[in-house]
């Protein structure tokens, strides 16, 4: 990945967290404490202001201070999250990308690790999870298809029953509403194919 | 929305630094406001680190000072604060005896502490997670009960103990055996509005109450037509003490706690009720607590607690605290 | 109306009850709820005095003990107490020295409290009278100046001179300077609803504030449009300081206080705001003082209070309390 | 007076501060601090109950037993004032009440040395007084007319500028609301007469 590549994926990504701050706070109204977007939006600006210093980095030195950045700034469940995400797959990434279905893989290890948590629990994990199968499966046009996947991943959140996270005190009252975070991880997997198919 | 602020994005740190200059024989602010400390350290206490997310006020800051806490982070509003907050506090008010980190049960909550105690690996220190709300069945497989006004609980008698040299490993005890006697249940009158959000996190009508809230607004058990207070209490205390199953006699504390937007003159009136329906069901209440000590940014209602004590557990709620909200 | 309560008529009853429940260390309740007093009087003592319509708690119930008041006479809500409640007062805490009356400058309060005086005439009596709000005009031919969150502070200086055994001349003397030293103003968000009306007491559009509102929702000076904390502040400032008019360096106490329905976050911004204020002004903020303390019910918003201190005052103020709502 | 006729007075006094409690709370709410008719019905409540025996005191000493009921009741401002209005009269009043117009003159220049108060200052004594000055002239059809002198002096509160009780606070902001007080004290009046006159 060229530095160019890199800073057009950190500020399409950036960019669409922060367009759809509103969006995920909503989600999070519903279902939880009504900050996700306004969490996932001050980590993201963060991001989005440093970007050119990140894209200069290799890019397991430029995931990994993005995660820490994300750590940094975001606080909540999200920030840790996210943070481990990038910063494991930073540990795991070649400079040239190359391993990124492993590198995923470890990320969203080390995210099942951090939350003590599993798909089906109405989380994150529930889009991380089919997005890390698809990568390790491979295929030539996927960065097209990712971003539909994800988007069926959120959706899929919807009649779930949550049991980790913040969804969970609602018990049976969380099914109907999509996951915040799942919906934020759609988000950000479509702005990374966007990024990357321009 | 209607606050008294000046921009969403400065509220916290204005009222930070209002905070620090009003109790400035207390407390000091550290830089970028990372957390907040006391202005006097006791060498060779066991450092007592509270944190969360701001808008429950004036938890945790407000209980930093002599006979409770030592270092409060606060994150943004109703969100975790960072680990470079708990990390910096961790460093600067460990004297060599090690850090308790009390911490609410989220996960934010739970994680950013996590990675804060990973990165300052070199300290001492130990975790006691606060879980006393009973409107959330408790489980294994889930994220299971939040942590709410009990804590305030916990930390007062940490707080004593650590201040009588009890050491890491057995604070940490004290509190875990604290939490498990301490059951908390909330109601809602009102919604919350978070700042930046600008719009109330939830709506009730005119006439409906959320029975089981949290102190985030979260959703609870059920939202029902508002009932009379003696109702309300019943119901509060039948689902605590039903989950505390005290032995009859035991003397107990009563928390009753504001949620930002109660007037005193309600929360007494809960007082009132709630002491009967306790005495009705052969607890001794021995000791009370009244107050706006762990709300709910501007949320109208209020919760309540109750934590059995014995003789020890006793002495340590009674002994000396001098905080800018707790003071005896 | 939303409140946690049983019934309209009941609930003052309940909630002085749930009151002398949880502080039956410091008070207790008389006989029909006459009056508040301080469990265990000091003789020799001037007695302190006070009371006024409920609906302001802690004012004046929760400001009972060491170092402060005596009594307080709870009237029904916003309503005077009536003359047998004080006179009941002033036999059970007058030990000898007299008994200095401390009346809020409302019509109802003033004339309740005389008529108590003509009737309790073989006791020792003094009256220091409190119009501290600057929202209303001066003039000695109309009723003049409300009484409000100042009142909290003579209370306490006076309190305090009281418990090193000032006599009942010079206490009416420093209360009448005390009170000449302070000034007031609020303004509310909301308003607030008596429990036995059922509506609120006046209405505000979502974009409105009432600035100069009294303890009681009075209307104030003006309704105008929200504004940000800091001009909100500026013009209370403003106000006050027009009205006391104190020679530059002049140190003083800062007191901010809610109505009632004030969340925390927002004081501690109002702290923030006011302080930088007042020392672009020149005076130097010696003293702080935030809570909820001299409220309006379910009203939001706050009050500021400035009091010049000088040594002697400043003295007075730092001496120990320990009442239900102020402690140190 | 009779014992029945008193009794016929303190109940339909009662009954209609009572019955015109909340109207009299909504007027306070406008300029005061909405408690008038709570304070005035916690009152009359209590004087209702003992109508019996208040009724079977003579007159002076009824006068005077009311008085005290309604201080030790009602509080606020109207309590001591109309208070001590009752008890002043009771003070003055001949057992048979021929003397009313001098006795009620006395219970005026009490009210006004009690509230340190003037008529034009939008209070009760703008009703109370034009009441004194019709019994003082004196005339065969009095308990007739004297409903309407009191209802338009009440009225002629409305323009006024308040500078006794709490409507003082408001200063220009007080005109263009009656006085709650002056509306109690034309409903009493009326009721007074209305049992009066039966
Ligand atoms: N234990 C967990 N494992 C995986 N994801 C989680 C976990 N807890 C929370 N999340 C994710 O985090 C999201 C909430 O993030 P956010 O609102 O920013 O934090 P918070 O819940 O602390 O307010 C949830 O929607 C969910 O997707
Ligand atoms: N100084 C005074 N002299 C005469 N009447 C007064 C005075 N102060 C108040 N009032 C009367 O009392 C009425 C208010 O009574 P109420 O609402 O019961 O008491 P409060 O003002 O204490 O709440 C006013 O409308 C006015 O008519
Ligand atoms: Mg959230
Ligand atoms: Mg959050
Ligand atoms: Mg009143
Ligand atoms: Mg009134």
């Amino acid at each position: 990945m060229t530095p160019e590549q890199l800073h057009r994926v950190i500020v399409t990504v950036a960019d669409a967290v922060i367009d759809h701050a509103d969006e995920l706070t909503a989600l999070d109204q519903a279902i939880g404490d009504g900050d996700h977007g306004l969490n996932m939006k001050r980590g993201f600006d963060a991001v989005r202001a440093d970007a050119a210093l990140l894209a200069a980095k290799p890019l397991p030195e430029a995931l990994g201070a993005i995660g820490l950045q994300l750590v940094m700034k975001i606080g909540g469940a999200s920030g840790p999250l996210y943070g481990t995400l990038l910063m494991a797959m930073g540990k795991a990434i070649s400079p040239d990308g190359a391993n990124i279905a492993a590198a995923f893989a470890g990320g969203v290890a080390a995210v099942k690790a951090r939350g003590k948590s599993q798909p089906g629990q109405k989380t994150m994990l529930d889009v991380l999870v089919p997005i890390e199968a698809a990568l390790s499966a491979g295929a030539p046009d996927l960065p097209h298809r990712l971003p539909a996947i994800a988007q069926a991943a959120a959706e899929a959140t919807v009649p779930m029953e949550a049991t980790r996270g913040r969804a969970s005190f609602l018990g049976a009252r969380s099914i109907g509403h999509m996951d915040p975070g799942a919906c934020s991880s759609a988000l950000i997997t479509a702005a990374v194919c966007r990024a990357l198919g321009d | 929305m209607k606050k008294l602020m000046n921009a969403a994005d400065t509220m916290l740190a204005e009222s930070l630094d209002g905070f620090a200059a009003a109790h400035a024989d207390i407390v000091t602010l550290a830089a970028d406001r990372k957390f907040i400390r006391r202005r006097t350290l006791t060498p060779g206490k066991v450092a007592l680190i509270s944190g969360g997310g701001s808008g429950h006020e004036p938890l945790h800051s407000g209980f930093v000072g002599r006979g409770m806490l030592d270092a409060a982070c606060p994150g943004q509003v109703f969100t975790s604060p960072t680990p470079d907050q708990i990390v910096e506090a961790i460093e600067a008010v460990d004297t060599g005896a090690g850090s308790l980190l009390i911490v609410k049960n989220y996960e934010g909550d739970v994680m950013n502490f996590e990675m804060a105690a990973e990165i300052a690996g070199d300290h001492r220190m130990a975790t006691v997670v606060i879980d006393d709300d009973v409107a959330v069945p408790n489980s294994t497989w889930s994220t299971g009960r939040r942590g709410v006004a009990g804590t305030l609980v916990v930390e007062k008698i940490l707080g004593a103990a650590a201040e009588q040299s009890m050491g890491l490993a057995e604070l940490q005890q004290l509190g875990r055996a604290m939490n498990a006697r301490t059951r908390s249940m909330g109601v809602a009158l009102s919604p919350c509005t978070v700042p930046a959000a600008g719009k109330p996190t939830f709506q009730l009508g005119d006439d409906e109450m959320e029975v089981g809230v949290g102190i985030h607004g979260e959703p609870g058990r059920k939202r029902t037509r508002l009932e009379a207070a003696d109702a309300i209490a019943e119901e509060m205390i039948g689902s605590i003490v039903a989950d505390l199953a005290p032995s009859e006699g035991r003397e107990c504390l009563l928390l009753v706690n504001g949620f930002g937007a109660t007037p005193s003159m309600e929360l007494y009136l809960m007082v009132n009720a709630a002491r009967r329906i306790l005495q009705a069901r052969g607890l001794v209440v021995a000791r009370y607590l009244t107050g706006s000590l762990v709300t709910s940014l501007d949320m109208a209602g209020c919760s309540l607690t109750v934590s059995i004590l014995d003789a020890d557990t006793m002495r340590l709620w009674d002994a000396p605290v001098k905080t800018a909200a707790l003071c005896w």
